[in-house]
This record gives structure tokens, C-alpha cells and sequence, in this order.
């Protein structure tokens, strides 16, 4: 193992993908992602990468769909307002099929909101911002750990599958520093792409669209999308689950929220209370399944849905958990961030637990 | 019948001095009759034809009548969202640096949605060559007003005619992006008449070689008609270009690569 | 001396051809093509310069000319 | 309100290229059709190009409340160009109307249970005066086959149809109309 | 009753806008709503109102935003991906309580897809296509009538909730032809704007913002918008039921499907089936109560959600059935629009009626 | 404090000539030591007192280190999303037509995002006011280049100093927009030196009164300093902008109404 | 003949007035004001010129000049 | 790998105005605890203004895992100005330490559960050389107070988070580190 470095968790993004093999990044400038494309502003040129600061996030996200488009590995980032501008080159990236890693370093909204940590863009990542019919893969991180393998992971699903990722952050994972055993260039995977359009060079034309104007083709790719997606659901799944076992009440979270549940679990069985912890590592696609199971358990009692939020998530877990127990809500937002033991002390409330 | 029969065996023993371009597909253009975006395709064509390109060249389409560009170039494609071909081109020229990047931009998208876009790239100086139609109207929408369109022309969104006072002045793109140091050629041509076509073509082969030459960002403004939104014949649609495009936009070149070297452009 | 092909069936009768023979030997036909046009035709075959005008301004690249 | 029941709803697709006036000939009927007090529902389709692609509209006329104003099996096609009679000729109803317009679509196989009206249509038009009147022609071959609304309400749809500067063409519309009734 | 015109239904909604007193609208060209702004440049003018072809779709969501903010009635409209571009827009509408009304007419997506009606912008929409925590009020209108009814309406809860509201729409609706009486323009209500920024006249500041650097002031502040979003719930909910009295099953369908849906209620009967139809007019709020309602009653087998998508809707149907019977969904995608005898089929199939 | 208390009462005779505008609010500036917002702020204060247009005016901050403006002016205000003021303004001018509206933007806000949006309000020719601060780097978020950073300059993102190659030319806005019919007033100016405060002072003025008399679309560009992301001391950077900044962004006064009268503008 | 009255609590001790003042009576005070800045301060009011320089170019409207 | 136990986890909050330094001085530290084989987690707030506004961040040092990186009741507060002290001290735990720089901090209400350790630390800091220093007189008194690292762990911090061009500087920090560690 590699001994560790004290990093930010947005330099450790840009750390790792270059790892991962990315030359290429496009972005512009927002709070609380700077560090990376600082980062990369610093590292890139030395090896022998491209840094591009767009003149927008929406000339961002396009260059990053022409980049992608030759068969790069390819990067951008922003932060919630940033990320809104990026919908419709999102829906377009999905729609015709470019790798690329997105990262979202999520701050309070809507609107300008604040520059503290949130998770209220998770409706816009996992059920789709843009339009149409579409998914993304969505990496959930909840340690400066996790933000580095999650890039490596990030740009492997993006080849593997040919499709848009993105990497759910938050500023606090963003700007905080922990240590980290960087990913081994030698692991990385490489995929063949003769879609790339780089000069037809004596074969036919390789194209990268997204019309269709006949309804018809239209269904037909997208249909090719869903069995991908189903693909994915069934091979990607990345979950983690926390004194589940014997639990009689589970939180279900993720992020930096789901670091806080962790110590409010240790607080609650201090206590003698039965809290469990299933963490979401990609929240698309969504651990529906063990959260099912769980449901079925006879032990569990019910769910809490923490998140920073209004409540968002949650609607996922009510899916999954289709009726079997109840389902609460415990959310801060705006940027607020709740304590361990104020996480401990609601799910209490929620339940009626003395 | 017979007669076709007759020139087919006459011509064997002559000289064909214009045919369909080797990098336009077989496929017949879906432009309407007289829409001079064929000519331009064939335009583009030829020079890559010419210049032996056409093995590293990748196309880049936004949204407008010439969305299908895909569909008549035998070369890479990728179709970009409106108003953003200048950074899709971008995205793929700073991955692909051998190749030979354009863009195919109508004035609606270039000059209103895309106008960051354009001007951003050009300052970059980014080594790509659009092709810009100026046709002073969004044609595949069904006739709204451009912001090249002219004073107290009707379309769809300015039914009055567009008044200065309310929507503005026709922008002069050209012009705009003349004093930009990473623009190394920029011309405004027509293509209303042979001669006019042929001095077209000459500016955009003198475009694509400002690309190969690795001298920075490269633009040919083509001054073009949509003879269904213009609401007018073929020749009536040529003749309002002449009459009262061409004054308001100027033909010029603008900048060329050697004028640089010796003053910097105009 | 020139001769000129024509591609009848992807003729849209702009009749920009027309406009600018020097030899004013273009006309539209008076029957329709397929797509429902009045394709151009050649009047005069010996009367062709092979100068290429029509060639240029068409869009629909419906002529080879020959020299 | 004349109801001239049971021969609604009254569905009919009309299809030939952009540019032949196949929106304005259904907008036409639609009118007709409300000036008569019917539910009536118009909707076209056509792709992104303005002239050369195809276009499409369906209209229904209808004694009650439209649900779908969508139709699979029109009751009544109008056929202006020979890709849409490929396109549309089999989803009409077993003994359903045909009207199309010979002038240009030839060699294409005919259905024998249904009834097809072969007009001349471009022909006509050109000898009212206009090319452009191909769409009325057929209009009117539609009114005196389906019996959808009277003489009166066509008239009435065309004139408010027609915008202040074009009123004079009026006569030449109404002429091609008439012309085409002829088709039976 | 004022006699009926026939009317495209994008027409319908630029007419009703300004019988509304709506006198300020700013937009960008895009098929399938090129109608409405093309209707409104030749009659504003007549009105002493103001059409602005703004440069881009978010130029035109900024000026509705500045315009909004002064308290007039102020409207924009596009289509999926220029409604994508708006997001950003949208969520600081949202946040700074900007009433407006934003119309789409959806097509088929993602990417630039075609031109044909969808309904695969729902999730953009209902659950919000911005960053942050917020909602829209989402209409759905299904004929021409309803295109011009909700327009008024729209405006009307605009200004009642200081919110803006959304008219999903579809490239159907939009395009087709029906008859409308046209609302009564005595019938409209006009509301009290204290807070717009017009000049402070002698007053204090009045402002539109949507920044709160303090996590807690963000936090109170959207805890107010979703005091005021529960209000919406409570009294702004608008369905329709059709057969559902006695029905084994029921679909669930807004728009145009719904129509379609209707006339396959119609044929089912015919048949024996006793299938029913329940249309959300508004989708936000969703009518949860209802089918909640249905779910307990004897008489319903399942639920069938019919959409123009891959399934989206569905999971608003599955969160309000909550487990208690089957959820099934018939999509079409990608512009396709099924017929009444296919939504029938396929009814049949996914119950094994026969 | 003694000599505090016979200042104060020696002051009772004399003539107060320079204080805070009317039009500010009490609340202490949050700008970092030095920059420039501060005496910009007050110059546009200043303009609005002496124009008493306070109760018809409504400022519009986009996002910035001057996103907080709204603290300080007592007028209504409008926040608008990053490099949007422009079309902000345009909904609010539209719609109250009768009062006086200025923009206050950055130069990463109005040259980079906002760049379609500054373009099209200048060409439709809004009866808006923009200030817009050229300070040459991105300010709110941390030391970013903007696209009017100087060749060479060192910033976050051009740790190696701004490369024309890759990153292009510093882009001149005032020059940029200066070809446009509906820009009636434009001038750039400096606050480095009070002789220049003075000038920015009557340019500021000369803008707003364009828009009262409704002439058109008026801006004037500040050279402005920030000492935090250029990272020297106050004095330092104001050297910095007399010695980089003003030879390549030139003082002047671009167009103003009187010369347009006669002549079009420059 | 001037006077300045200094708002040392707003005062930055950014030193721009410093810099321009023609009589060079401002200098930065050795104590720290509640922000944690050397405050501007007037060594000899007697020199001032009422020129308000200091008003000008100060960012945060430190000075009140009179004369 | 030294464990000195029952320490940890250590919570520590810093904070000030923005350009005290309050983020470097948590990174040291960080830098420090990782360097003797701790779980560190390091996590700064901040106002949007780059200077004027205040800062703060949050550093734990533990010998396991790091759950919430967010801490309530902080072991130790390391406060720069006055407004902090007002923010943070109540939350301080009982029995916690509170070091703060007396230079600037004044007329607020001690705390008489915890140890209280004014430090002149702006004077010391401007007698050493620079006002700057003022940051690493108290991360000298953190050191001598939490003895949570050596003072061979902090040095090796202090180098490895000094760019190579200011190394010249490292013995005025490390004199300032060692007058604050004076302050026990
Ligand atoms: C984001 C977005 N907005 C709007 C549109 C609709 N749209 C398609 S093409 C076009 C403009 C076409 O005009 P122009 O660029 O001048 O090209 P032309 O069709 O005249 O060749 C517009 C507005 C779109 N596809 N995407
Ligand atoms: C859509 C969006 N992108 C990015 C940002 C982040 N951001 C805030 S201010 C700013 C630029 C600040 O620079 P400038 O406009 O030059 O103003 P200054 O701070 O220098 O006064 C940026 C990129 C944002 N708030 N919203
Ligand atoms: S609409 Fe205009 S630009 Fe488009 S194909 Fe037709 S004539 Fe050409
Ligand atoms: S080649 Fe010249 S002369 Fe011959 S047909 Fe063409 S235009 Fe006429
Ligand atoms: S008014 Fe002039 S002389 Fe007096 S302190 Fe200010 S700058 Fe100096
Ligand atoms: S210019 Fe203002 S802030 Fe700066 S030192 Fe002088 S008084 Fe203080």
C-alpha cells in the first residue's frame, strides 16, 4: 500500500484521474470545487494534459461532449448552479452515448443558495435534470478515500458502459482533508473505442448525434439506453451496510451525512438502541434490493431517510420499501449539517424511542 | 431518352470539369428548392477533396436546417446543441490536435444563442474553421427573426418588421470578431452568383489551410438565402441578398495569415 | 464546346440554373418529377460553353459538365 | 345544427409532401366541420425540413367529446404524393375513401376493399391557374364523398382561412373546389 | 359563452396569457412551440405589451426573472432542451419567489431527440430540474380548452403563492387544432405586489435574491417555501376520474395520453373490461390522495401508468398505492404515441385479462 | 479622544465636503483591505444622489465579490445569477420602463458567462447602466483568470501565467462592444489615482444620464484592483494596474452622445 | 485649510489614502482596531488641505472632509 | 507509531477572521497527527469574502476511524477574534481548553469549567517578525497543552506544508511555535 497524503478531497479528485489516465478537463470556476480545477491547472501541463477553463459551464459540458466524443477520458466539474446550466449537454451525453466523468461538489440551493455543504441536487442527478428519458450513473463518496476511487471507478463505468457518470460530492467532502492511499496507475483499464470519432482514417463515418427524428428510431434507441441501464443496474450496484444485522431501525444515507449516521449509530448502541446504516455508494443505480430485504426483515422496525434534503432520497427508499414499514424523514438543508447526536436524537423522536 | 443516350456517348471523350465532390455522400439534400446551403456543402467538399483531408477531418453540426450535415459529408460527424458547435470543435481539436476541425453554423445559432460560444473560441484562438451562414433568419424553426436580420425585415417573431428601437441592430459578426488576436483568417463572401462562389470557395480552402497551417481560429461568413422563410422566389430571394444583405454586410476579407505577419490584421 | 448531365430526379426547379446559363439554354420542364418538381433540362446541347455556371450555383449538385 | 349522425366520428388523414397545402387543406375541414357544430380536432405532423419532407395532418369530426385524436384506421385518406400513399394506404378502414391525387402517384398497388378516387389533381390545378390549388381539389372531392358539411360551410372555412390580402383569390379556390367535387 | 375558435393549442395559451393581463413575454424559437411566440409578436404590440426574442433560453428565463420581480405578469415558453437550459433560471425563480409562468411543450427527448410529443420531461419538472430544494406547480392540460384555462389559471396561482408554475405541455398539444371558448377576461383576479422591485418610491429596499450565506438563514428560508408548497397541496390539487367508480383497473395518464387513455375506457367497456381513467390535471401537486383512495378500494385490482416515456410518473403511482396492489406501466417513448387499441392491448397484457 | 472632541467642534464651522452619500447604507463594506468595489460603490452612489433618482432606481448584482450590493445601496435591488445582469435588467427596464436601472458586474460575470448576454443588451440598445469592474481575475471565488487577464499573468487556473496560445488574448470588452448602434455611452476609466476617481466619477454620471434620457445602452469599464487574488499590498497593486492594466485596457471615452450626434461614434 | 474626521472602526489600514495625501499627515496607528487593522490616523489636522484625496481613494469611506 | 491513548480522539475548532491563518494552522496540525500514524480529518468554513469574514475549521485526531468529521462539543477551541469567541465558547466541552490571542480579545466573559489560556499572541507574533506568526504562537501552546504530537511531528508538518521558496521562513515559525508553547 502506498503511504497516505493529507489531501483535500477535490484535489484528491483531480489526483486520481489523472491517475486514471484523464488529460483532458473543461470547467469553469465555482465554490466548492476550485481546488480541483486548480489542481489540475497546476498538474496537467506537466503531463502533458489539457486544461481548459471554458468560458461557461455550458461550453464546459459541451467541450467535454466533443472531447468525449474522440475517445478521451474526459472531465468536468461544477457546483449546483453550475451544474443546472449543464442539464441540457447532460441529456445530450446521454442521449449519444460519451463517456465522461461529471462532478458535482453540491452546495446549499436553490437558487445561489450558500457555499455550504448539501444533498439537495439529488433528484436533478439520480431521476434526471435534463429532459427526456435518460439515466446517469451516480457515485456517492463519503470519505477523501472514496472521492479518489470513485473517480478511478467513475471513468471505468463510463467506458465500460459508454455513458455519462456522475460523482455526487458535497462541499464538505470537497474542502475537507483526510489521508489517501492514491489508486495504482497499474490498475487502471483501457477500453477500445472504434465509435471515436477522430478522422474516419480510410474506414466509414463514425457519428456522434443525438437526433432521431423518426419517433420510431427514437424508441428504438432509446430502448438500447434502458438495456444498458439494466445492464448496469444489475452489475454496479455498490452499497454498504452498518450494524444492519440485528437492527431494528435503519438509516438509510450517504455522503457525508451517512459518516455522521455512522457515530450516531455508535452513540445509539451505547445506549441500547438497534440503529443500523445502509450507505449508498451509487445512489443510481439504487440499492432497492437490500433495502427490500431489509423491509422483509422481521427485526426492522422502520426507516429513516437521512439526508440534506427536504427529502428527497427518501422517495427512493419509500419505493423500495413499497409499504412494508414506515419510512421517516430526518433532513436538514440549506447547508446545515446536523450532529451525530442530533441525527440520534431524531430518529428517537421519529420512533418514539425512550 | 435518345438524347440523354447521345450526350452520355458524347462525353467520353471529354474532359468532366465539375462533378459531385468524393466527399459528399450520394444522399440528395433535404433543403428546400434554391436554399444555398447545397452549394456551400459542395463548397466545403471540394476543398476537402483538394486539400486531402477528408481521412482527418471531423465535422461538427449544431441545431438549424444543416443539422443532417452528417448525412452528405463522408467524413467524422459530431452534431452538436445549438449555439455550441465552437466548443464541441473545441473539445475535439484539443483531443485529436492532427485533425482538421469545422463548424457549420447557422446566424441563429452562431450569433444569438452561441454568441459566447464563437467569440470565446475565436479569442482562444482554437485551430478550427467555421463556416458560417448568414442567411439572416432561423430557418429550420419556420422563420424567426436572426440577429443578423435586417431593419424592418418580417419574420415570424418581428411581423411589424424589426425595429431598432425594440430588438436592436442586425449584428455584424465579422466585424465583431476582427479584432480578435487568435482569429488568423476571416472573410465575408456570397453565394449568389458564380463568380461570388467562386471567390467563396477560394476563401474557405484559404480557411481549412489557415487550420493545416496551425495558424489559430479561421471563419468564412457566407452570405446566404432561405428562399421559403425569406417568404420569395429563387431569384427574388438572390436579388434582396444583392440589394440589401451585401450593403449592410460588406464582402471583405477581413484577415488572412499573411496580412497578419505584416500587420497584425485589420 | 461543353455538355451538360443532368440529374433530373434530384432537380428542386429553383431554377437558379436558369438565372445564370450564359447560353440561356436551361428551362424548367413542364412535367414533374418525383418529388413533385419540374426538373430543368438542356434545351440546346451544342450551344453549352462547359463554362460550369450552372454547375456552381445549383444546390442540389444536379449537373456534371463536361469540356 | 344539422346532424347528419352515424357518419360520425369522421377521421381522415391527409399526407402528401410540405409545401403542397396538405395543413391548410385539413384546417379547412376542421372549420367546415365546427361552422357545423361539430367537435372537430386537427393535428399534423412533419419533419424538420420546410418543403421537400413530408407532412401529415389528421382531422376528426365528431358528434361528441374527441378522446385520441390520434387514428390508426382513418376512415378517409387524402394522398397527395406517392411516398405517403405507401406510408398511408394500408391503415385504411376496410371500405374506407381514398382520394389522391393521380397527377403524380402512379405505380403503386390499389387496395380492392376500399374505394380509390383517382383525380388528376396537379392538372387541374394548373388549368384553374395554380399548381397551388392542388389541395382544393381535392377539399372538394372530400366534401362530395363523405358529405361531412355543406357547400355553404366550405366557403365559410375558406374565406375565414384566407387572410384580408388574399380574399381575391377566393373564386379560383372555390373554382378548384367545385371542380374536384366532380370526383365521386 | 363566447362562441368557440379554432385554435392551435400553442395559440390558445399566447391568447389567454394576455386575457390574463400577462403583457410581458421573453423566449427563444424552438419546435414545438414556435406558435406561441410567433402569435404573441403579432398581438402584444397591438396590446401595448412586450415580446422580446431574447438571444437564448437563459437570457429569456433571466429577463422573466427581472421582469417577474417588478410584478407584472411576465411568461416564457420552449421545449425540452431549451427548458433544460432554464434550470438554473428556474431554481432562483423558485427561490426568490418570482411569479411567473413557464410553459413546455415536450418533445421527444433526450439529447435533440425530434420534434414529436413526449412526456419524458416529468421528472424535470415535478421533481425539479434545478439545483436545491423547491417545487413548481406543474399543470397538464389535454386540449386545446385546458391550454388556455390553465394559462389563466397559471397565472392566477403564480401570484397567489408568489411561485412560478410550470405547463407541461406536449408537441401534440401544442400543434393541434381544437375549439376554445376563450376565458372572460372580467374573470380575472389581480393580486397585491408589495415586495417588487419597481424604485423604492419613499418606501425601504424591496429585493429579489436568492442568496442566504448563513446555512440557518437558508434554511429558514426554504422551510417558508415549503410551508407555503404544503398550502399548494392542500388546496391546489386538480384531477378528473373517468369510469374509476367501479373500476378493476385503473390507469393513471395526463395530457394528451390521457385522451388516448379515455378512449380506451371506452372501447375496454365495450369489451366487459371495467377499466377506469384517473387524470392528474395538476402533477404537482400529484393527486397521492385519490389514487391512495382507489388503492384501498375492493373494487381495484391494479394500476396501470400510461405515459409518453420510459416510466416516470409511475413512481409518483407506485409512492401514492404504497404497496397496497400492483403497479404496472405502459410507455411509449422517444415521440411515439400509442392508439386507444393499443393502450387497451397492452392493459389486457399487463393483467392477463382476457 | 481629546483631539477627536476638538475636531468635532472645530468642524461646526466649516463646510462639510466630502461625506457619505445618502444613498448608502450605514453597513461597514465587506470587501477585502483595499479593493476598489468600495470607491466604486460610492462613485455610483454619489451619481444617484446628485441625479436624485434613489427612489426610481433598482440596482442588479450578479454573482461576484459584489454580490452583496443590496447591503449597500439603499434602492431596490435585484441578485441576478451569474452573468445574467444584463438580461435581468432588460426584464426589469421592459417592464417599468419609467425607471433607471444599472447593472453591476465582474469581469469573470459580464467577458466570460455573461458574454451573449452583455453582447445582445448592448446591440438591442436596453436603456440599462452597466458598471462593469475589469479587476483581470476572478475575485469572489479565489483567484481565477478571467478574460481579462493579462498575457502572463498568474492566477489559479494559469498557474505557469496566462499562455496566448491556450488560453488566448485578454479579451478588451469596451473596444469589443464599442461597434454597436445601441451603445450611446461607453468609457473606460481607472480608480487608482484620485485624478481618475474624479474622471470615473463623471463617466459614471455621463452613463446614468444617457439612460435618463433615454438615449440608449450605456457602460462604462473600471480598471479596478484586488489586492487579495493578485495577492500584493494596495500600493503595489495599484502600480501593477498603472503599469500592466492601462496600456493595454487605454483610458477613453469610447462614445459618448454628443459625438455620436455628429458622428456615429468612434 | 481642512479637516478630516476618520472612522477608525471602518478603516481597513488598506494605506491608499496614505499613499495619496498630499500633506503626508496620514500614517497607519500602531494599535489594531476590533477588525484586527492598524487604523488610518491624522498626525497634524493643522496641514490638511480639505483636498479630499483621502475621501477619493479610500475603499471604505473612512474620511469625512471639511473645509 | 506513538499512541499516547484516552486522547483521543481529540476534537479541536479554530477560528478568526479570514488571513489569520486559521486554515493553515488546522492543516499543520492535521499534518502532524497523520505523521504519528492518526486517523485526521480536517474541515474549514468559511464566508465568501476572502479576508475581513470569518473562518474557522475543524480538526480531529483519533486512533480509529473518523465517523462525523462535524464535531458539536469541541476538546479544544484555538480562537483568533473576538466574534469567535462569542460563536464557539459555549460550546467548548467541559473541562476543554480554550486558547485564544489576548492581543485582540477582550471584554468577554471567561468560562470558568474549562482552562482558559490567554496568549499576547499578536504582540509575540510582531516581536518575532511578523504579524502572520500570530497563527503558530498558539499552534505552539496546542502542542504543549494537547501534547497530541512531538514537536519533531509538528516541524516535519511545517516543512512539508512550506513551499520550497519560503523555506527560509521555517525558523521564525518554529521560534513563534515554540514562545506559544510556553503558554500551558
Ligand atoms: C436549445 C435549443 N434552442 C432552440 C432550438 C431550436 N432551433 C433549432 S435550429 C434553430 C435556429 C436555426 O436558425 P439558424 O441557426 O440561423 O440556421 P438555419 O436553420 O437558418 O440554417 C433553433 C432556434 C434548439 N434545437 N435547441
Ligand atoms: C453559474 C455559476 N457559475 C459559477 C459561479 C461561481 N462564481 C461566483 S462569482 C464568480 C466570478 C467572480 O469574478 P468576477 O465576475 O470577475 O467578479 P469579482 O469577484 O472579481 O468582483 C464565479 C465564477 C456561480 N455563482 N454561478
Ligand atoms: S428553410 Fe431556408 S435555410 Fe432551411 S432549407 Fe429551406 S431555404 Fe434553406
Ligand atoms: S455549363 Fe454553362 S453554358 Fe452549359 S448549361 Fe451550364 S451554365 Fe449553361
Ligand atoms: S483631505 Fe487631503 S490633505 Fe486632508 S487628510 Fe485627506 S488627503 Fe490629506
Ligand atoms: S484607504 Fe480607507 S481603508 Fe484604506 S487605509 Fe485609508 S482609511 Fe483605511
Amino acid at each position: 500500500m502506498a503511504s497516505k497524503v493529507l489531501m483535500k478531497g477535490n484535489e484528491a479528485i483531480g489526483e486520481a484521474a489523472m491517475i486514471a489516465g484523464c488529460r483532458h478537463y473543461f470547467g469553469y470556476p465555482i465554490t466548492p470545487q476550485s481546488e480541483l480545477p486548480a489542481y489540475l491547472a497546476k498538474h496537467m501541463p506537466k503531463r502533458d494534459g489539457v486544461f481548459v477553463q471554458a468560458e461557461s459551464e455550458v461550453a464546459a459540458i459541451n467541450m467535454v461532449y466533443g472531447s468525449g466524443g474522440t475517445g478521451v477520458r474526459v472531465m468536468t466539474s461544477s457546483s449546483s448552479p453550475g451544474i443546472s446550466l449543464k442539464q441540457e449537454g447532460i441529456s445530450y451525453i446521454a442521449c449519444a452515448e460519451v463517456p465522461c466523468l461529471i462532478v458535482n461538489v453540491v452546495r446549499g440551493g436553490p437558487g445561489l443558495g450558500n457555499i455550504a455543504p448539501a444533498q439537495s441536487d439529488y433528484f436533478q442527478a439520480v431521476k434526471g435534470g435534463g429532459h427526456g428519458d435518460y439515466k446517469l450513473i451516480v457515485l456517492s463518496p463519503s470519505s477523501v478515500q472514496e472521492m479518489a476511487d470513485f473517480t478511478v471507478l467513475g471513468f471505468d463505468l463510463a467506458d465500460k458502459y459508454r455513458t455519462p457518470v456522475m460523482m455526487l460530492s458535497d462541499g464538505y467532502l470537497g474542502q475537507m482533508m483526510e489521508p489517501v492511499a492514491l489508486p495504482e496507475a497499474t490498475n487502471i483499464k483501457k477500453y477500445d473505442k472504434p465509435w471515436a470519432t477522430i478522422g474516419a482514417r480510410g474506414r466509414g463515418q463514425n457519428l456522434i448525434s443525438s437526433i432521431h427524428l423518426v419517433p420510431e428510431d427514437m424508441e428504438k434507441h432509446i430502448e438500447h439506453l434502458y438495456k444498458k441501464y439494466a445492464e448496469i443496474e444489475k452489475n454496479e450496484l455498490l452499497y454498504e451496510e452498518y450494524q444492519c444485522g440485528d437492527a431494528e431501525y435503519v438509516m438509510v444515507s450517504y455522503g457525508i451525512t451517512a459518516r455522521i449516521c455512522k457515530t450516531a449509530c455508535v452513540m445509539a448502541r451505547e445506549q441500547g438502541i438497534k440503529l443500523g446504516l445502509l450507505r449508498p455508494k451509487t445512489l443510481w443505480p439504487f440499492p432497492k434490493m437490500p433495502i427490500s430485504k431489509l423491509a422483509q426483515s422481521k427485526n426492522v422496525k422502520g426507516f429513516i431517510s437521512v439526508e440534506l434534503s427536504t427529502g428527497q432520497m427518501i422517495e427512493d427508499v419509500r419505493l423500495a420499501v413499497n409499504g412494508l414499514k414506515p419510512v421517516e424523514l430526518f433532513g436538514r438543508t440549506g447547508g446545515v449539517v446536523p450532529t451525530p447526536n442530533e441525527v440520534l436524537t431524531n430518529v428517537k423522536r421519529l420512533f418514539s424511542i425512550k | 431518352m435518345k438524347d440523354k443516350a447521345k450526350i452520355l456517348e458524347e462525353v467520353k471523350t471529354m474532359k468532366k470539369v465539375a462533378t459531385r465532390p468524393k466527399c459528399l455522400s450520394d444522399r440528395t439534400f433535404h433543403y428546400c428548392p434554391g436554399c444555398t446551403h447545397g452549394v456551400v456543402h459542395r463548397l466545403v467538399a471540394e476543398t476537402i477533396d483538394e486539400l486531402a483531408i477528408q481521412e482527418k477531418t471531423i465535422g461538427v453540426a449544431p441545431v438549424g436546417c444543416s443539422v443532417f450535415a452528417y448525412w452528405y459529408f463522408n467524413t467524422d460527424f459530431s452534431q452538436a446543441a445549438h449555439g455550441r458547435a465552437p466548443a464541441v470543435a473545441t473539445g475535439i481539436k484539443r483531443s485529436v490536435p492532427g485533425s482538421v476541425v469545422f463548424t457549420y453554423q447557422g446566424d441563429g445559432d452562431l450569433a444569438a444563442i452561441g454568441t459566447a460560444e464563437i467569440i470565446h473560441a475565436a479569442n482562444r484562438g482554437e485551430k478550427i474553421t467555421v463556416i458560417f451562414i448568414n442567411n439572416a433568419i432561423y430557418g429550420m424553426t419556420g422563420g424567426q427573426m436572426a440577429p443578423t436580420s435586417l431593419i424592418n425585415q418580417k419574420t415570424q417573431t418581428s411581423p411589424y418588421g424589426r425595429d431598432s428601437e425594440t430588438m436592436g441592430y442586425p449584428i455584424r459578426v465579422s466585424e465583431m470578431l476582427s479584432g480578435f488576436e487568435g482569429v488568423k483568417y476571416l472573410s465575408r463572401v456570397a453565394v449568389d452568383t458564380p463568380a461570388n462562389i467562386v471567390k467563396a470557395k477560394a476563401a474557405i480552402k484559404k480557411a481549412f489551410q489557415t487550420q493545416l497551417e496551425g495558424k489559430g481560429f479561421s471563419m468564412v461568413e457566407v452570405l446566404s438565402i432561405c428562399p421559403t422563410d425569406w417568404g420569395m422566389n429563387v431569384p427574388d430571394s438572390k436579388k434582396w441578398l444583392q440589394e440589401n444583405m451585401i450593403p449592410y454586410y460588406p464582402l471583405k476579407e477581413f484577415k488572412a495569415p499573411k496580412a497578419e505577419d505584416a500587420k497584425g490584421g485589420e | 464546346m461543353g455538355r451538360v448531365i443532368i440529374s433530373e430526379e434530384t432537380c428542386k426547379g429553383c431554377e437558379a440554373c436558369v438565372l445564370v446559363c450564359p447560353a440561356k439554354i436551361l428551362k424548367l420542364s413542364e412535367h414533374l418529377n418525383e418529388s413533385g418538381y419540374h426538373p430543368v433540362s438542356c434545351v440546346d446541347q451544342s450551344k453549352c460553353t462547359g463554362c460550369a455556371s450552372c454547375y456552381r450555383v445549383c444546390p442540389d449538385i444536379v449537373f456534371e459538365v463536361y469540356r | 345544427m344539422s346532424k347528419k349522425n352515424n357518419k360520425f366520428p369522421l377521421n381522415l388523414v391527409i399526407a402528401g409532401f410540405g409545401g403542397q397545402g396538405v395543413l391548410l387543406a385539413g384546417k379547412l375541414i376542421a372549420e367546415a366541420g365546427l361552422h357545423e357544430g361539430r367537435e372537430v380536432s386537427w393535428i399534423p405532423s412533419y419533419g424538420p425540413e420546410m418543403r421537400g419532407g413530408t407532412a401529415n395532418c389528421t382531422v376528426i369530426l365528431s358528434d361528441s367529446e374527441i378522446g385520441s385524436p390520434v387514428v390508426e384506421n382513418p376512415d378517409v385518406l387524402m394522398i397527395l404524393n406517392r411516398p405517403s400513399m405507401d406510408k398511408f394506404l394500408p391503415s385504411l378502414k376496410k371500405d374506407g375513401i381514398c382520394i389522391y391525387n393521380k397527377s403524380i402517384i402512379e405505380g403503386f398497388t390499389p387496395r380492392s376493399d376500399v374505394k380509390m378516387i383517382a383525380i388528376p389533381a396537379s392538372e387541374i390545378a394548373d388549368k384553374i391557374g395554380s399548381t397551388k390549388l392542388l389541395n382544393m381539389v381535392l377539399v372538394g372531392s372530400f366534401m362530395a364523398n363523405s358529405k361531412a358539411f355543406s357547400e355553404e360551410s366550405l366557403a365559410y372555412a375558406l374565406k375565414k382561412s384566407t387572410s384580408a390580402k388574399h380574399q381575391n383569390l377566393l373564386p379560383l379556390n372555390e373554382k378548384a373546389i367545385l371542380e374536384g367535387a366532380k370526383y365521386i
